[in-house]
């Protein structure tokens, strides 16, 4: 090869083992190695690192995410895509995904927060959804620190700042306080939308020869190593080395927003295939594309926009710039797509295309930098790890945690002063919870309402998860998580028809931790069926831990309900003097 | 007295959407010679203590810990002695 | 009546504006983009909220070098009806339309809450039709603490151009100033949001009037025009 | 090429509510000799343009339209001869 730059070689790679920073095993790189039948150059390496990392493939958490009951009569699309899609009649769709930026917000919480907002957008608009509603699930330490409330003011600005900017309007969440989130605050937002079912995309790469075409902001050297950094733990002495920030741009995303939305009703029939580009950006994104669809890819990097000079191969690869997305054009018709992103002001260029051979190729100035079978990049190893009911809850003395409680109206008292429990009207009113005037029911009550503008439907939606009964069973509070979110669907005169989760947990290396993740999925599981609502999305994210110590498992689940005529749509509040209170159930 | 002027500006690799955008405008507007636009903070802090030294300490400390953040910004500052 | 609502590049309740003009009112309603230079067709021009190129430098900064500015210039010049709601309003004032600049809310942050204003003049094209003193309407800005200098702010009130007045100020404007119309009386401009609030369903609908307003005016205007 | 530096802050009679909450945080940080802060804006522009004076006129013209609001701010600059 004749780079001008310059990266260590193949054989230096191998000696000096300089993957295992990036978070690639030996024996993993091992067998990269064998599968390729050569070694990896530079560029490989940091393909196989990305793609192989917990964040992309879910390799540690897919044997447990596999017991998720996600079928029924409802599910059009369930986990696998952007988002996963259910049918709410009339020939429209509700898409929904839940997504974790925790590890970034605890770095740079307002742009961690924001740029949250911004992913887990795309992951609506990239089924060809109009997103309809945002919603979050935070947890910080106790507010007895100048750093927690930092962190508290940051991270409720990041997402009122992009998601009001961007004109989704934040409807409802949660804000819980804890000593186990101090040092790994938990950022989980949700978005919904609505979906024309003739309009439904997915991320495939179909057809050969077709182009791909590449949208939205330059690519620049931020976030690179995301993908592998989110999975990676915290400790006080890494603080000077977190460097993978992305600044979050809601004007650029709204306009590749409106125009992807634009693509799709006006020339579906060009488009086949749209992807965002999340984690892992660009290799992420087109090997999963290509990858699904069966198909190879080959991309031109030279063509990629790019913001920086003089950046590598392995940098355009992984840089995880936002507000980016891939789209597969049919051949001929590239020039069509283009116009539409080009009239919003926006870079649309082709890039690459898909091929026959399932190869994912890569060139660059002239040489290919990289060749690698597509299926064995989007098929990381699967790993079984054990599983090991923690002492605390095999010796438990329930006791312990029950308290005695001797003055009512004292420990009453007590109750309402808890940060948790206290009202958080002052950290949600800076949220546009309004704009697209649907929202019937507003943060405040339980579930949020949005109506369906010219149907006599509406959507309830809601977060919630209590991490403390996980920890003291994580099969019971999952089915706690899941009947809270219930009862607050069910309270707002809604029926729950499907959910989303963001599994929150520490290290799954710890046999403890990985039957924490095992049994709350069951638990979340076994309550999904009795409610028939299937998991139809959601996220992982593990590694949750400060120095040393795990957080709660905090498994967010994110409930969907339907309300088939807005008549029934019901609210907390009280309504007048004299009115009966009833106590239901036991 | 002293007056700390603190600039504040994104790392080179960050993306500035804000000054994109500004650029965008001025070229709009016709102002083809604009190459290039970073837009930042700008703080004008007056700090009551005689001691140079010590100024440049906190001005120093607080810009780390509060005005920027380390991971994606960078400062510099200007002290300047003015009548209390 | 012809009604126009101009999307500006990160204009976000252009289509809330539309769908009050257009479903609630039966008006006939066009959103046509800031890059149009013709705006001979409309009777009644809204610039609606949102953050137009991301309000990055300043709200409505940008904005006002829009194509569109010299055609809403010369509307202005017509007397034709111009309304800036939020984000609207903050561009009508960088472009001078309006007296007065919008500053970053007294305590920073952004606000969406429902906030009492007292209409302080019921006898303008806007505001002709309120039939109590006081309203709720909703809020949603980051940058609504409307600010004049003295000379201005007397002016404004000698001339009556003060139409809404918040009740309990949430963003600290000079005089609790929500609303202003310019010296001619075809322009106006607020932060809060009337477009918000005409639907039952989302339980407000103290906007009504401020609509009813412009149609009733819009229609006298008309008839005596057609005389 | 020139580098401009503009420096924008708010006319000294406007109070500015990002410094006010900047100065309330660094006195709960404890910095007490903080008695003042003022928040305001810095651009570094880069101008493809060799005559000073042409590069002088352009940003102040494009200041005072664009980058200032007139009511409440004012700005001053520095230009800086830079390699292209
Ligand atoms: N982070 C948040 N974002 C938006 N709304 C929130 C947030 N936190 C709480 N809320 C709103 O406050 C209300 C009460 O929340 P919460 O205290 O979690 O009650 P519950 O336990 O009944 O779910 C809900 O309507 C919720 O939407």
């Amino acid at each position: 090869m004749t780079l001008t730059y310059t990266e260590p070689t193949p054989v230096q790679i191998r000696d000096e083992k300089i993957y295992l920073p990036w978070g690639l095993t030996e024996a993993e790189y091992q067998l990269a190695t064998d599968k390729l039948g050569r070694l990896p150059n530079y560029t490989e390496t940091g393909l196989f690192a990305a793609m192989w990392s917990e964040h992309v493939s879910y390799k540690k958490s897919k044997p447990v995410l596999r017991k998720f009951w996600s079928q029924n009569e409802r599910v059009l699309q369930g986990p696998g895509e952007g988002a996963g899609i259910l049918d709410i009649g009339d020939n429209q769709a509700v898409v929904f995904k839940a997504e974790s930026h925790n590890h970034p917000s605890a770095v740079e919480p307002y742009e961690g927060a924001a740029t949250g907002v911004g992913g887990i957008l795309r992951d609506i608009f990239s089924m060809g959804a109009q997103p309809i509603a945002v919603l979050d699930s935070l947890r910080f330490g106790e507010i007895d620190n100048e750093h927690t409330k930092y962190l508290i003011n940051e991270i409720v600005a990041g997402i009122a700042g992009y998601g009001n900017a961007i004109g989704i309007p934040t409807v409802g969440g949660e804000i819980g306080f804890d000593k186990t989130y101090a040092g790994n605050p938990l950022v989980n937002v949700m978005a919904v939308g609505l979906l024309d079912q003739d309009a439904m995309q997915v991320g495939q790469a179909r057809g050969v020869d077709n182009s791909i075409l590449y949208v939205g902001a330059k690519t620049g050297r931020d976030g690179i190593h995301g993908a592998t950094f989110a999975s990676a733990a915290f400790s006080d002495e890494a603080e000077a080395d977190r460097s993978a920030v992305q600044v979050g741009d809601p004007f650029t995303e709204k306009l590749v927003m409106d125009a992807t939305i634009a693509i799709v009703r006006d020339h579906a029939d060009i488009v086949v295939g749209i992807q965002d580009m999340g984690a892992a950006g660009l290799v992420s994104s087109s090997a999963e594309m290509a990858s699904k669809a069966g198909m190879g890819i080959q991309l031109n990097l030279d063509l990629v926009p790019q913001r920086e000079t003089g950046m590598t191969p392995y940098e355009l690869m992984l840089s995880e710039s936002q507000e980016r997305m891939l789209l597969v054009i049919k051949q001929g018709h590239e020039q069509e797509a283009i116009d539409v992103f080009a009239n919003a002001g926006l870079d649309a260029v082709v890039i690459g295309k898909v091929t026959d051979d399932g190869q994912y190729r890569l060139d660059f100035k002239g040489e290919t930098v990289a060749d690698i079978d597509a299926q064995t990049l989007t098929k990381a190893p699967k790993y079984e790890l054990p599983a090991k009911k923690p002492a605390r809850i095999s010796n438990a003395n329930p006791a312990q945690y029950q308290p005695v409680i001797t003055d009512l109206q004292a420990t009453f008292l007590q109750m309402l002063a808890q940060p948790t429990i206290a009202s958080k009207a002052d950290l949600f009113r800076h949220f546009d919870s309004m704009v697209r005037t649907n929202t019937v029911v507003k943060p405040g009550s339980d579930a949020a309402v949005v109506r369906i503008r010219g149907t006599k439907k509406a959507l309830a939606m809601t977060t919630d998860v209590n991490g403390r009964y996980l920890y003291l069973d994580p099969f019971i509070g999952g089915q706690i998580a899941m009947a809270e979110a219930a009862r607050n669907i069910i309270a707002s005169g809604a029926e729950p028809i499907g959910i989303t989760d963001c599994l929150n947990f520490g290290n799954p290396d710890k046999p403890e931790v990985y039957y924490e993740l095992d049994q709350a999925v069951q638990g979340i599981t076994d309550f999904a069926k009795r409610l028939n609502t299937p998991v139809i999305s959601g996220n992982v994210s593990l590694y949750n831990e400060y120095n040393g110590e795990d957080i709660y498992p905090t498994p967010m689940i994110g409930m969907v309900g339907l309300h088939t005529d807005v008549v029934h749509i019901t609210t907390q509040t009280v309504k007048n003097a004299d009115d009966l209170i009833y106590v239901i159930g036991n | 007295m002293y007056l700390a002027k603190i600039y504040v500006t994104y790392k080179p690799s960050i993306l500035d959407p804000k000054g994109e955008t500004v650029k965008d405008a001025l070229h709009r507007m016709e102002y083809a010679d604009v190459q290039d636009v970073v837009m930042g903070k700008y703080f004008e802090i007056k700090l009551d203590n005689s001691d140079v030294n010590q100024v440049a300490k906190e001005v120093e400390a607080f810009s780390q810990q509060l005005l920027i953040n380390v991971n994606m910004e960078v400062f510099r500052y200007e002290l300047e002695k003015i009548e209390g | 009546m012809k009604a126009a609502v101009i999307t500006f590049p990160g204009s976000n309740c252009d289509y809330d504006m539309y769908y009050a003009l257009h479903d609630e009112f039966g008006i006939e309603t066009t959103i046509i983009p800031a890059t149009t230079t013709d705006l001979s067709a409309y009777d009644a021009i809204f610039l609606p909220g949102g953050f137009s190129y991301g309000d990055y430098l300043r709200t409505g900064a940008i904005a006002r070098f829009s194509p569109v500015m010299d055609a809403l210039i010369t509307a202005n010049q017509q007397g034709k009806i111009i309304v800036g709601i939020c984000n609207g309003f903050q561009i009508l004032t960088e472009a001078g339309l309006l007296p007065g600049a919008l500053q970053t809310n007294i305590q920073p942050g952004f606000i969406c809450d429902e906030t009492g204003l007292t209409i302080a003049n019921a006898t303008t094209t806007f505001t002709n039709a309120f039939e109590t003193p006081t309203i709720k309407l909703p809020i949603a800005h980051g940058e609504g603490n409307y600010y004049v200098d003295e000379a201005q702010l007397a002016e404004l009130q000698g001339n009556n151009q003060i139409l809404f007045a918040y009740t309990d100020n949430p963003n600290g404007s000079v005089a609790n100033i929500a609303g202003v119309m310019n010296k001619a009386g075809n322009v106006f401009g607020m932060m809060p949001h009337p477009e918000r609030a005409v639907d039952e369903l989302l339980g407000n609908t103290d906007g009504r009037a401020f609509f009813q307003s412009i149609l009733a005016s819009l229609a006298t205007h008309l008839e005596v025009s057609n005389v």
